[in-house]
């Protein structure tokens, strides 16, 4: 049964067209039509998995085109890594696709919302089902596309217009190195299967370690790390689900996806794991850093999501590969459910600035228990499901002996907890601070927050040393072996910085307790503001990247005006003044010509005469 | 004396026709021209041609000088004596000419050389009878151009107003 | 009989000085007047070759003919446009009318 | 057998002659009796396509009869690989401008017969194998298309006519001499670019000579195609042209310098084309990068596409430099995919300039909203224009970059650049006329008439299915391709 792999996508696919061409006549069943296919998608994921699991593998469809004298295969790949992202996207992407049906309700634009996400969806299944790099990056491009179509999907605000141009342009910078890394990876090695990945990781030296990299800075661009994080806190001008399903779930994470699933060329050269768990250590702690402080509810969790996509490159690069796609699992449950709970919030009050919430426990119970669900799988309390998957990444950075990103590691965890009980606190807690009317969802909304609140509570069972690492086992990489055994002293040490964290929250936040000295706090207004104008970077690219950039495209306009083009009218200009010194010749008077004649005369008499006389 | 006869007629010829293209009044030009033609004329007895002799008489003296009488009056005031009747580049035409006629001159020295067989004068009825038998193609196209002269003419020369 | 050369010579110098009235006469009659000249100078070399040749051909004298009623017609139809020119133009200095250029 | 290649070729020019005797009063009929003329004119291309054996790496269709015997000059026609997908882009998109020349509203007769003329010339230049046969159509689709600029043009129509005109000429004018040179060299002299590309690869030309001769001949294309710093004619000449002669001049006329590339630079001078490999991925890169850089400068949408041009363009002559197999069928395809993408893009500035009369990005705004289907085909074809997978742009330029990577990786990487860039662009450009909130001027916007979505949907489809299955173009020129490189002695 692991022959219908390739159909996964195609229902999607099918789902998109049905809407794009008949969404006006659909109407309202253009979401039921979206859901449908991605249920469909979701059962024949369940299916390739039993297939696998009775020993199905890859397979290839035939030959899309052919470089030189290399084929390029429409080929599936099936193994325990696609097989688990095709099942988190399915299962993920159709609870929030139902999601949608209740949160896009009444908008003009219903049916373009749901042929988008079909098309997304279609796209990142793809993304995960490709065997090789030329296919991975088509529909990796593909994603992305959707990631700008549905980020601007309110065009109507400029914002959401920018958001969707920086998300695509950033990542594209991003792609751009994939791209190149694809063509290296080719004229070094003449393959782009990913089945020969491992084969060929011997024998080319540091050169892969270059195409490793450069892989990197594709998924690092995808993945919203730095220095290419800039545009996910912006692309949360999105409608919710959307940021849920791409920005939390799925796309963001196939970056993670994408090197893990290059994990042999990484692993040629220790550089090019550095490389990986440095960014990541970056980005997690510089995210997690600014979402202390932010104050929009998207925002703090679209941070959030570089904070822990980073914490899954730190895994994967401190050699950790079970760990890093093991959180990339977790992740996408309880990140799923933190922004549906967000969406469910927003639908209710509709403003996203979280001093303006504020005790909406008692009035939405569903929604607020969700959340905190949510909120306590991700701060890594035991049992729920961030805190294996957290716990295996600390562990691998912990007996990898990469001190230092150990310690970033555990630092974004406490701020993780922190700015997540932070963000509860004040939203759900405490009293109103303006006069809002929040109101429960609809069911449609409520009953995916429930399913997928029960997933993020147990679904890190799959991986805990309870079920014997069964997760690890499944996604293989045996180099993770070392992790996998259960560490009681790192458990510890990780379930103590998550309640220190929530307890810091609740001290700040409920008891109103000023943990630190006045002269203190002053003198941490700067930071505070640092923090809170994202260390400036968006501003620091503006000023040193785009506007120059700009500017400089400006530049070579004028040039082009006024030196390329002024070469070839200085040309013309040449020749018209020529004749603009020859053209008096011309006086108009026949006088003139016929004296011109007589000169003529002579000159002839002179020359020929000479000839035909002899004198 | 009968070269005495040619050089008092080129003389005239000379002395008429520079009077013609200097004077200042077009007037005064047209009649120079009507004495240059005559002396032309006289050059023409000379030479053994007298039908010719005549006809440069009719024709031009008689002819085309009234044509020019009347075209200079037609368009009148231009006369007036105070407009400069030659142009800006008389200077340097005139050392054209000049060293125009100098080469001329080089080359029939260095040409026109030899005895000339002394033949009888053609007579006025080799002439006409060549006219209406040789040459009759050509006669009657020029009373052709001559009609179609006469016909453009008026057809110019209406006042369409 | 006095040389040919003479003649010829008579000839050119009529010929250059009416060349010279076409270059620099601006009235346009006065033109016309130094083309009959050069006319003139033509006839005459017509008229002396024939004398001075070989034969009993009256080609020259022929031609002079010719030459004569062409001359009458082109003075007759030059004559009819300068009147024309200046009823236009109000003049007929040649100077005036510089509009065949560029 | 009956004469394909000459019925494209002499249909325009009847229909052409048909119109000329339209009487004037009838003037309204030359529109129809030229969509009749170019549509036949497509099926015969279509046909031309279905009967193509796509394993014959020669010419095919050929025709041959002597001309001018004198100076043994053929009349000689036939397609291959190389130049079939080209011709069958000129008779689409001739068919579509026709379609869409519905704008033009006076002096229709003329309009109509020049832009059959046109057609003439430009399937007559992809179809001549004799080099005084290619010299006649190259200037003969100078002639028409100076007109049609000059006369149906916007406000600047005299100087971008006489700009495009000269700086043409100029080039070509060098390779009349070029192709003098070549006739005198051969022994016997000959015009066929078959015989030539045969006797130079039994070393007809010297290299020092062959250096010469490509450059001779490289200049006029360099300046069709046209390549940085000759791209100047360029922006003015497609900016003042009506919306259909843009069409023809990005989609086709740009495509007969690289055509031109193909069928006499490579085979007949192959070891000067290899000389100067390293400067064709030079100024490939400077056109894709300075291209898009410029085009990100532009606030008029049609000079923003002009530029656009410029830049796909450089894709095409690194495909060039690349001198593998990868690289050439990439540039073929870029060139194909070219024609079809800035065709649609010229299409659509035309519709929104129709509605509009203006050009300027920002007087419009949010148009996502009342003109969706306009929207539709902006997107999808910038989509396509930036390179975006599946769609078929993405795989000429994959293609391209791919086969000068083995040759120039720091150019091929300093190309990607221009990727981003062009992405950039073309999204600022979506940005300010689709998005945002509408803007007041734009209230009364129609939507896309059925008769624009009849030109535009072809476009699409084509490039939305070559995207998919590029193999479609590829297969039907590989076989020639795969000969023209054994000429210039390349394995594989």
């Amino acid at each position: 049964m692991v022959n219908v792999a390739h159909l996964i996508p195609l229902f999607p696919f099918l789902a998109f067209l049905i809407n794009i061409a008949f969404g006006g006549k659909l109407k309202n069943a253009c979401g039921p039509v979206s859901v449908a296919a991605s249920a469909i998608s979701f059962v024949l994921a369940l299916f390739v998995y039993q297939g696998f699991r009775s020993g199905g593998g890859s397979y290839s469809l035939g030959t899309w085109l052919s470089l030189g004298d290399t084929p390029l295969n429409f080929g599936v790949m099936v193994d325990g890594l696609s097989i688990m992202m095709l099942l988190v996207v399915t299962f993920i992407g159709t609870l929030i696709q139902i999601y949608s049906i209740g949160y896009m309700q009444g908008d003009p634009r219903f049916s373009r919302y749901f042929a988008y996400i079909s098309l997304f969806m279609a796209s990142m299944l793809g993304l995960v089902i490709a065997d090789n790099f030329v296919m991975l990056y088509i529909f990796w491009e593909g994603v992305g596309l959707c990631s700008y179509l549905l980020i601007s999907f309110w065009f109507e605000k400029p914002a959401a217009a920018r958001a969707g141009l920086k998300a695509f342009v950033t990542t594209r910078i991003g792609d751009t190195g994939l791209f190149l890394g694809i063509l290296l990876l080719f004229f070094t090695t003449k393959t782009l299967s990913f089945h020969d990945l491992q084969q060929i990781s011997e024998g080319h030296g540091t050169v892969l370690a270059i195409v490793a990299v450069l892989v990197f800075i594709g998924a690092a661009g995808k993945s919203a790390q730095f220095p290419l994080h800039v545009w996910l806190p912006d692309a949360m001008e999105g409608p919710t689900p959307v940021s849920a399903l791409i920005h939390a779930a799925t796309m963001v994470a196939a970056g993670v996806y994408l090197v893990a699933r290059t994990y042999p060329l990484f692993l040629v050269d220790p550089f090019a794991l550095q490389t990986v768990a440095v960014i990541g250590g970056i980005s997690a702690l510089l995210a997690a850093s600014i979402a202390t402080v932010n104050n929009d509810i998207k925002r703090v969790l679209a941070y959030s999501t570089v904070s822990q996509l980073g914490l899954m490159m730190l895994g994967l690069g401190v050699g950790g590969y079970a760990a890093g796609t093991f959180h990339l699992m977790t992740h996408a449950f309880f990140k799923a459910l933190l922004f549906l709970c967000a969406g469910s919030v927003i639908h209710a009050v509709h403003t996203q600035d979280i001093w303006k919430m504020g005790g909406l426990f008692s009035k939405m119970r569903v929604t607020a228990t969700t959340f905190l669900i949510g909120t306590l799988a991700i701060a890594g309390v035991p049992p729920l499901a961030g805190f294996w998957s957290k716990d295996e990444i600390l562990s691998a950075a912990y007996q990898n002996g990469h001190t230092v990103l150990f310690g970033v590691a555990v630092l974004t965890s406490f701020l993780t907890a922190f700015y997540m009980s932070r963000l509860i606190f004040v939203v759900l807690f405490g009293k109103p601070r303006s006069n809002l009317h929040p109101h429960e969802s609809p069911a449609t909304m409520t009953v995916p927050l429930m399913i997928l609140a029960v997933f993020a509570a147990l679904v890190g069972f799959v991986g805990s040393p309870l079920a014997h690492h069964a997760f690890q086992g499944f996604v293989g990489g045996g180099e993770s072996s070392a992790a996998s055994q259960a560490n009681g002293g790192m458990m510890i040490l990780s379930t103590v910085i998550s309640l220190a964290g929530i307890g810091l929250a609740y001290l700040i936040y409920i008891l109103n307790v000023n943990v630190l000295p006045a002269g203190m706090l002053s003198r941490l207004n700067g930071l505070h503001q640092l923090l809170l104008n994202k260390y400036y970077i968006d501003e620091i690219y503006d000023a040193f990247l785009v506007q120059p950039f700009l500017g400089l495209c400006r530049i070579s306009y004028k040039i082009d005006l006024g030196v390329v083009d002024d070469l070839v009218n200085g040309v013309a200009r040449f020749v018209a003044a020529l004749s603009e010194f020859l053209r008096p010749m011309q006086t108009g008077l026949v006088q003139n010509y016929l004296l011109v004649q007589i000169v003529g005369l002579i000159i002839l008499i002179l020359t020929l005469g000479k000839l035909c006389f002899r004198y | 004396m009968a070269e005495l006869v040619f050089f008092v007629i080129a003389a005239a010829i000379c002395f008429f026709a520079v009077l013609v293209v200097t004077s200042h009044d077009i007037f005064h030009s047209s009649v120079w021209l009507a004495m240059t033609l005559l002396s032309v004329a006289g050059l023409y007895f000379y030479l053994d041609a007298p039908f010719l002799g005549v006809i440069q008489v009719l024709v031009y003296v008689g002819g085309i000088i009234t044509l020019f009488v009347f075209a200079i009056k037609l368009t009148a005031h231009i006369g007036d004596k105070s407009i400069v009747q030659t142009n800006r580049q008389t200077i340097f035409a005139g050392l054209c000419c000049l060293i125009l006629f100098a080469l001329l001159m080089n080359m029939l020295q260095h040409s026109c050389h030899g005895p000339f067989p002394h033949s009888e004068p053609i007579s006025l009825k080799q002439l006409g009878q060549s006219l209406v038998s040789v040459y009759v193609l050509p006669f009657e196209f020029i009373s052709l151009l001559l009609l179609a002269a006469m016909v453009g003419a008026i057809a110019i020369g209406r006042d369409k107003k | 009989m006095i040389p040919l050369s003479y003649i010829v010579a008579l000839s050119a110098f009529l010929f250059c000085v009416g060349v010279f009235g076409v270059l620099t006469r601006r009235n346009a009659i006065g033109i016309l007047m130094s083309v009959e000249l050069i006319l003139n100078a033509a006839n005459i070399n017509l008229v002396a070759f024939n004398r001075y040749s070989n034969g009993t051909d009256a080609l020259g004298q022929v031609f002079s003919l010719f030459v004569i009623a062409i001359a009458a017609a082109g003075s007759v139809v030059g004559l009819v446009l300068i009147i024309a020119i200046y009823r236009n133009g109000k003049s007929i200095f040649v100077d005036k009318y510089d509009l065949m250029k560029w | 057998m009956f004469p394909v290649l000459s019925s494209l070729i002499f249909l325009p020019l009847l229909g052409a002659l048909a119109i000329l005797f339209l009487p004037r009063e009838r003037e309204d009929l030359s529109r129809p009796c030229a969509l009749i003329t170019t549509g036949t004119v497509l099926a015969v291309s279509a046909a031309l396509i279905f009967g193509f054996d796509r394993t014959a790496p020669g010419m095919q269709f050929a025709e041959r009869s002597l001309w001018i015997p004198q100076l043994n000059v053929w009349y000689f026609l036939g397609v291959d690989g190389i130049s079939i997908g080209l011709v069958f882009l000129t008779a689409l998109l001739g068919f579509l401008a026709c379609l869409a020349s519905n704008e033009i509203r006076d002096r229709l007769k003329e309009y109509y017969v020049l832009y059959l003329l046109l057609m003439a010339g430009m399937l007559g230049t992809f179809l001549a194998l004799d080099l005084v046969l290619f010299y006649v159509f190259w200037e003969v689709v100078l002639i028409p298309m100076y007109f049609l600029i000059g006369i149906w043009g916007g406000p600047r129509k005299e100087y971008a006519a006489i700009k495009f005109f000269l700086y043409t000429l100029a080039g070509s004018v060098v390779m009349l001499v070029g192709i003098l040179i070549a006739y005198f060299t051969t022994k016997p002299h000959t015009f066929n670019m078959l015989e030539l590309a045969a006797a130079a690869s039994n070393g007809a030309f010297d290299p020092q000579l062959q250096m010469w001769l490509f450059l001779a001949f490289y200049l006029a294309f360099a300046i069709k195609i046209p390549v940085f710093p000759f791209h100047t004619w360029l922006p003015d000449a497609h900016v003042e042209a009506p919306t259909p002669i843009s069409v023809l001049l990005a989609g086709v006329l740009l495509k007969m310098g690289g055509y031109g590339i193909f069928r006499i630079c490579l085979p007949i001078f192959p070891q000067g084309s290899a000389s100067f490999a390293t400067a064709f991925a030079v100024l490939g890169v400077i056109n894709i990068v300075y291209g898009a850089g410029v085009a990100m400068a532009q606030s008029d949408f049609k000079k923003m596409i002009a530029y656009s041009s410029v830049s796909h363009m450089g894709f095409v002559m690194l495909g060039f430099a690349s001198m593998n197999s990868i690289g050439f069928n990439g540039a073929l395809l870029e060139m194909f995919n070219h024609g079809i993408i800035t065709g649609a893009m010229f299409l659509l500035v035309g519709v929104l300039y129709k509605r509009a009369h203006t050009r300027e990005m920002d007087k419009f705004g949010g148009l996502s909203a009342q003109t969706p289907l306009y929207a539709f085909f902006l997107t999808i074809c910038s989509l396509a224009s930036l390179g975006l997978p599946g769609l078929s742009g993405f795989v000429g330029e994959f293609l391209s970059l791919m086969g000068a990577y083995q040759g120039f990786p720091v150019i091929t990487a300093l190309s990607l650049f221009g990727l981003i860039v062009t992405a950039g662009y073309f999204l600022f450009m979506i940005q300010r006329v689709l998005l945002g909130p509408l803007n007041p001027d734009c209230r009364y916007y129609k939507d896309v008439s059925p008769l624009e979505t009849l030109t535009l949907a072809p476009l699409v489809i084509i490039f939305v299915v070559v995207g998919f299955w590029p193999a479609l173009v590829l297969d039907l020129q590989k076989p020639t391709l795969g000969m023209l490189l054994s000429l210039l002695g390349v394995t594989s």
